[in-house]
């Protein structure tokens, strides 16, 4: 027969495990494949950033897409002084930017994707608020 | 009669093999019940020292050794799936990349059904049989010992090509042509065919000895019908098994002879073609 | 045990796949330059065996056929008329050669014409026989016997499809 | 975009389907009641008490002997009842989604490739045939026939909501039918591992009705539009000039190979490789950039393109409505 001691053992892992699990879990990042094909469905920024494409070229907490190797993370985006090199880090430039980057700068290979003005903005906000 | 005292071993057929054999000596009869007591201590004893205790062909320590094997395969085989499940944990996770996601859950299922599944069934059989039809050892001690090592030697093969980032990655089924030559280039398909041939042998190995231990060594006056229901068990499956693991490890060495020899047992000719054989790895399928 | 060590270490490597080489390697590796970088194609299994799949997708087998050669010169032997080496071949792809090789330049990527000629190479056995691919099925001048069509026993007026 | 994505065997859009649901219904049904009497004797087992600590070897008993001897017949007799009775229901519920071959309607035939699906909508006059990929497009109401075949190792077609599994195996030629009940868009599988990038070999299934269905189709078989805008343009002549000619086909240009997935309509179509991807100008742009980044492993190259290069191509590509 166990002892005590040994039950109480395996009980604290088996709650370490499922602890570990939930925490896995908890952070659950937008699924793109049920939402961007939704009629009316979320047109949160996330759902945006996958549906066109931004985080498929860059790495962007929260949203889940495969990764390519295109563009720099876009993590801490508010602490950078120029945007792409070429303007200054403001919202409306940001916006700018994310709508028609090759208006700004003719050699960029970041495409103009076909995102509206509004829906820029959106994005934008996740952009800044990632720490 | 004084084979009480050598226990269930041969007591059954002696009268028989007493008249074919010439009077000058062999039989044991003659011996006083010390002598006889020494005489089979030393035969039946683990010889000394290391290359001794690894030599051992009793059962007790063989399926002791089979048990801990199998379990630590289970051990391994788990620790693939917590690595899978932990990439599964949320969408375009990017914690395990594809080439090595599918060596973790070819590794699991291969692990869990060929190194861990079957050996501890067989293991339990090394173990327990012998003890519950009251035989001294289980039938051929020797192959029994002899399955053990090849069963290591085939489940050490494929975790350490594992490790060396050469692990199979066609599923633990392997079917051709994912896993033939074409589609399944490196060493990988191979180590998994390889690996296959040595824990079948030593499968087929253990249930032929079970099936001998309980057919044939079973203690005077245990009838067949009068067997425990796992000895039973075991004896099922033990000719389940000498029918089921040749067929698969005809369908492995021929995926091997495909990949290695040039062959064209599981595929052929121009434009890929399921040839009979191939029905042979539907063995493997699991749904 | 270090020498059974080191074999599978070098297995080890041998079995890395690098789906894609990083961009500024690509570059490096223009017309030869990097004699080194051809390893990586050479010794690896799954680029020996996409160059193989290569190979036949961009038809050299047209000229080349399986390695023995018909329009084109033979590529099983160690005989080589503009070099052997894996850049040697690698130019002879992508820029193409007088009397009929033509340049492949812009039509197969770099990364595939290193692998093309890693395969290349490995038809003369120049690579490591633990990564080359195996012969090919195409090799076989006819099917084999049991794959060819069973002819009708004599006297048997209507012939009967045993393939599938 | 219709609806949302449906992908649930247990959520059929197809006679089909519901006849599978129901079998799954039934056999949980069954297999559960079994379960728990299993586990009900095993608890009567394990908690009733001996009648005694050491008790006596029985002696024979005629009656009691009998009365066992009944009992575990019945049993046995009851499972060999219920194996049987469950494989019938299982054979007749398969004869009666695959068993006759559907008299009219459509016929597709898949393709199946490492790590893609190739569509071919087959009809009697030559110039109304057409191939696209990883998406199709049925009219609702109308029995489908889809015959599958495989391209290089074995797959397994299966849109969980509308049909079965079916293999497509090299060298032979499998069938499957369906008929979708309502408009919406199925998600549907590989269900056979076939190599590194099997998890992202998705397809999407369109039921529409009859009139959207019959548009969508005269839009299929046109070829591609000239561009008109000099970016576009520009793209064709990028797309001509590069490595994308060797793979791809685009009806209406000299690109004609038919080793990659048709682009005529590539635009028309919701995802990108397979179901990857989204299909937008940026996800178009991220999949020229780094194939091998997005879906490691594919059997499309990673081919150096400037960034105007680039943009043209995507741009191009995402016109070919």
């Amino acid at each position: 027969m166990p002892s005590r001691a040994k039950i109480g053992a395996a009980a604290a892992i088996l709650a370490l495990f499922g602890a570990g699990a939930l925490l896995i879990a908890s952070e659950h990042p937008a699924d793109y494949r049920g939402t961007v094909f939704a009629a009316g469905g979320p047109a949160d920024a996330q759902t945006l950033m996958i549906r066109f494409g931004c985080a498929t070229c860059h790495d962007i907490r929260g949203v889940a897409a495969p990764g390519a190797h295109v563009g720099p993370p876009l993590e801490g985006i508010r602490e950078r002084v120029y945007l792409a090199g070429v303007l200054e880090n403001t919202p409306s430039n940001l916006v700018r930017w994310i709508v028609d980057p090759r208006g700004i700068n003719p050699k960029t290979a970041m495409p103009i994707t076909g995102i509206s003005e509004a829906q820029a903005r959106d994005v934008a906000a996740y952009l800044y608020g990632l720490q | 009669m004084s084979d009480a005292v050598i226990g269930g071993g041969l007591p059954v057929e002696r009268p028989v093999r007493r008249r074919s054999m010439p009077e000058a000596d062999l039989r044991d009869i003659v011996l006083g019940d010390d002598e006889l007591h020494r005489r089979l201590e030393r035969t039946w004893a683990t010889p000394a020292g290391l290359l001794g205790r690894l030599s051992s062909v009793d059962h007790k320590t063989v399926g002791w050794r089979y048990m801990i094997t199998a379990f630590v395969f289970l051990f391994l085989g788990g620790f693939n799936a917590v690595a899978m499940r932990a990439q599964l944990a949320r969408p375009e996770n990017k914690l395990i990349g594809p080439d090595l996601y599918n060596q973790l859950f070819t590794m699991h299922g291969t692990t869990m059904m060929f190194l861990f599944a079957v050996p501890v069934m067989q293991a339990f059989a090394v173990y327990l049989v012998p003890l519950m039809v009251g035989a001294r050892n289980i039938a051929f001690p020797r192959l029994v010992a002899f399955s053990y090592w090849i069963y290591l030697a085939g489940g050490l093969f494929i975790w350490i090509a594992f490790l060396l980032n050469t692990g199979p990655d066609v599923g633990w089924f392997a079917y051709v042509p994912l896993s033939g030559p074409e589609y399944a280039p490196g060493k990988r398909a191979d180590v998994w065919a390889q690996m296959i041939t040595f824990t079948e042998v030593s499968s087929l190995a253990v249930a032929v000895a079970t099936i001998v231990t309980v057919l044939k060594h079973r203690a005077p006056g245990m009838s067949l019908d009068r067997i425990p229901l796992f000895v039973w068990s075991m004896l099922v499956t033990s000719f389940v098994i000498c029918f089921a693991m040749p067929a698969v490890m005809i369908a492995s060495s021929c995926l091997i002879m495909d990949r290695l020899v040039g062959t064209h047992f599981l595929q052929s000719g121009r434009g890929w073609r399921c040839c009979p054989l191939a029905a042979l790895v539907l063995v493997l399928r699991p749904s | 045990m270090p020498l059974a060590i080191a074999p599978l270490v070098a297995g080890c490597e041998r079995e890395d796949r690098q789906y894609r080489a990083d961009p500024p390697l690509l570059d490096a590796r223009g017309a030869g330059r990097q004699y080194t970088l051809g390893e990586r194609y050479l010794n690896n299994a799954y680029h020996l065996s996409q160059g193989k799949r290569l190979y036949a997708s961009f038809n050299c087998r047209g000229c080349h056929f399986d390695g023995g050669g018909g329009i084109g010169p033979a590529l099983m032997e160690n005989r080589w008329i503009y070099g052997g080496t894996i850049a040697d071949i690698v130019a002879t792809i992508r820029e193409g050669r007088p009397n009929g090789m033509p340049s492949f330049r812009g039509k197969i990527t770099d990364e595939q014409i290193w692998e093309i000629a890693a395969y290349v190479l490995s038809m003369s056995g120049n690579v490591s026989s633990a990564a080359a691919p195996n012969r090919d099925d195409h090799m076989q001048g006819r099917p084999a016997e049991n794959r060819q069509p069973t002819p009708p026993p004599p006297g048997d007026e209507a012939p009967k499809l045993l393939s599938p | 975009m219709v609806g949302p994505l449906v992908q649930s065997a247990l959520d059929p859009h197809s006679p089909q389907g519901e006849r599978l649901r129901d079998l799954i219904w039934i056999f949980t049904a069954v297999c559960g009641v079994v379960w728990l009497a299993v586990m009900i004797a095993l608890a009567i087992a394990v908690w009733r008490r001996r009648a005694s600590a050491a008790p006596e070897p029985s002696a024979l008993e005629r009656a009691a002997e009998l009365r066992l001897t009944i009992i575990v017949g019945a049993l046995v007799g009851m499972t060999a009842v219920t194996v049987l009775a469950l494989t019938g229901l299982s054979y007749a519920t398969q004869k009666r989604v695959l068993g006759r071959p559907l008299a009219a309607g459509m016929a597709l035939l898949v393709t199946g490739h490492q790590w893609w699906w190739e569509v071919e909508y087959k009809d009697d006059e030559p110039a109304r045939t057409f191939t696209t990929a990883n998406e199709i497009h049925v009219p609702v109401g109308v029995p489908v026939t889809i015959r599958l075949r495989a391209d290089d190792v074995i797959h397994s077609f299966w849109v969980p909501s509308l049909m079965g599994k079916e293999d497509l195996i090299p060298g032979r030629e499998n069938s499957i039918r369906f008929t979708a009940a309502r408009a919406g868009i199925y998600r549907g599988q590989c269900a056979e591992f076939c190599g590194a990038q099997h998890a992202h070999m998705a397809l999407l299934v369109v039921a529409q009705e009859k009139p959207d269905f019959d548009a969508w189709r005269d839009g299929q078989i046109r070829s591609a539009d000239d561009p008109n805008e000099p970016e576009r343009q520009k793209g064709l002549a990028a797309f001509l000039a590069k490595p994308c000619v060797m793979c791809h086909a685009v009806r209406g240009t000299s690109a004609a190979a038919r080793v990659g997935p048709d682009l005529t309509h590539v635009g028309s179509r919701m995802t990108l490789a397979a179901g990857t991807l989204p299909l937008s100008r940026g996800t178009l742009a991220a999949w020229l950039a780094d194939p091998q980044g997005v879906k490691p492993g594919s059997q499309m190259p990673f081919v150096q393109l400037d960034p105007d290069e680039l943009n043209a191509i995507s741009a191009y590509l995402e016109g070919l409505k």
